[in-house]
């Protein structure tokens, strides 16, 4: 992996276009596929969207990395992971944000900030050709 | 578009025939409320909902919460038609299969 | 990370008892707590399951690694990753195993197989020192 | 036990007063079939059906999907009580947040 690209952004609602924007553009520059740089937009947007819901920070932090065989963005934030799960009989319909990363990235990492060592940090990886797409089934 | 500015992200139209809404732009965090309330009326009245998705070039997560919310909520009351799905948004029902409410239509 | 303990398991239900049996075992002699020991075994316990369950393959690999400041547990199956997100309106309630393994382990990394490069490796890390549990809110 | 065999991994014991279930062992994908059988006619009837988890040592998903399919088939018709769940399993009902089910009650 070369070229870290790296972007911070105030941990709001707003933000999320911009960091949509900055990954588009980065995309372009990439070579990937559409579906491929969707996929990888749509998974990196919720991982955005959850440093603004639940972390608690003020801001976030967005890296592209492009290289030779993947590209991988990182999110980063300052909070502490909140530990559950959502169950849907109680909450109603969500916790789709890290299903759909885990279904649309090649990889996923996630390192949780616990209050001794804040700082929840989300790898998502794609891989260049993933030509062939598993299907849902 | 103006640098430093960010047009309205998501912009949302009534149509009359069929009875729905038209969006335009991007459905997420910080445009679902509006969504929401822009349904709230056809979730009372019930019967068939038409989005018309051609210009959402971008839906995450919260917007699909706001579709499954109205679709359990119209339950047999009503469907929810989304018409030309855009590729991203059209991989995002896909993964989630949305295809299989039963009150949900797809239409290319 | 050192002292890696491997062993290998059919893909079956039946095999999730003997791998927690292993898991215990290697628990007991690592100067875990119970509470991080359980939280450890839970979450390893859920990608065994996924293996057995969405894996295809015929078995499964798991490896205990023992390190100072952290354990980590690996599961290695030789399938392929099933991209989906299970919706409990249409499916019922489900899809809490990697939901699961998020909210327990302290660090979770998914690489998944593809029809190309088949292959899902699921690393749990659990540090060793996390006196401090964030509470469900 | 003896090496290499391994014990039946639940055992499922009718209780009369309270009605409802002894669980010992694991609950877990081998064993949900068995579990789902015996609460089968409890849900039928309805009413309060106690489950004691003092013998549980492990639970995992497929065991809380069946303890949500059970609260969700009993509606208002009846409720589950967990009475001395061990730690392990306290931990998973706590991170599902299980507790805010309305007919779900657990016992230490
Ligand atoms: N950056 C983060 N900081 C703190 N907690 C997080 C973060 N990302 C995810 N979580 C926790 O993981 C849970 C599941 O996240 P997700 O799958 O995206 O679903 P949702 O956001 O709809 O709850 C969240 O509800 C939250 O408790
Ligand atoms: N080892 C695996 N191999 C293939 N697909 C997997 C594997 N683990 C998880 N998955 C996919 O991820 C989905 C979500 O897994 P999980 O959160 O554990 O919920 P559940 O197993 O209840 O569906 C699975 O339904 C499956 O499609």
């Amino acid at each position: 992996m070369s070229e870290a690209v790296r972007r911070t952004f105030p941990a709001t609602a707003e933000s999320l276009p911009g960091v949509r924007a900055f990954l588009r553009e980065r995309a372009a520059g990439s070579g990937l596929t559409e579906a491929t740089a969707d996929d990888l937009l749509l998974a990196a947007s919720e991982a955005c969207a959850n440093a603004v819901l639940h972390s608690g920070s003020d801001e976030f932090e967005v890296v592209w990395r492009d290289g030779p065989s993947a590209i991988e963005v990182e999110v980063r934030d300052r909070g502490t992971f909140r530990r559950r799960v959502r169950v849907a009989s109680v909450e109603g319909p969500g916790g789709f944000g890290i299903p759909l990363m885990t279904a649309l990235a090649d990889r996923v990492e996630i390192s949780e900030g616990t209050p001794a060592d804040p700082g929840t940090r989300v790898r998502l990886t794609k891989r260049r050709s993933d030509a062939v797409r598993a299907p849902y089934e | 578009m103006h640098p430093g500015r960010i047009a309205p992200m998501l912009e949302i139209a009534p149509t009359d025939d069929p009875p729905g809404l038209r969006l335009v732009g991007e459905v997420d965090l910080d445009t679902v409320a509006e969504l929401t309330a822009a349904l709230e009326p056809h979730v009372q009245s019930g019967g068939e909902i038409t989005l018309d998705m051609a210009g959402v070039r971008f839906m995450g997560s919260s917007g699909v919460q706001v579709l499954i919310r109205t679709l359990n909520s119209l339950g047999d009351r009503g469907r929810l038609v989304l018409t030309h799905p855009g590729g991203s948004v059209r991989r995002l029902l896909q993964v989630m299969g949305l295809d299989r409410f039963d009150n949900l239509e797809v239409r290319a």
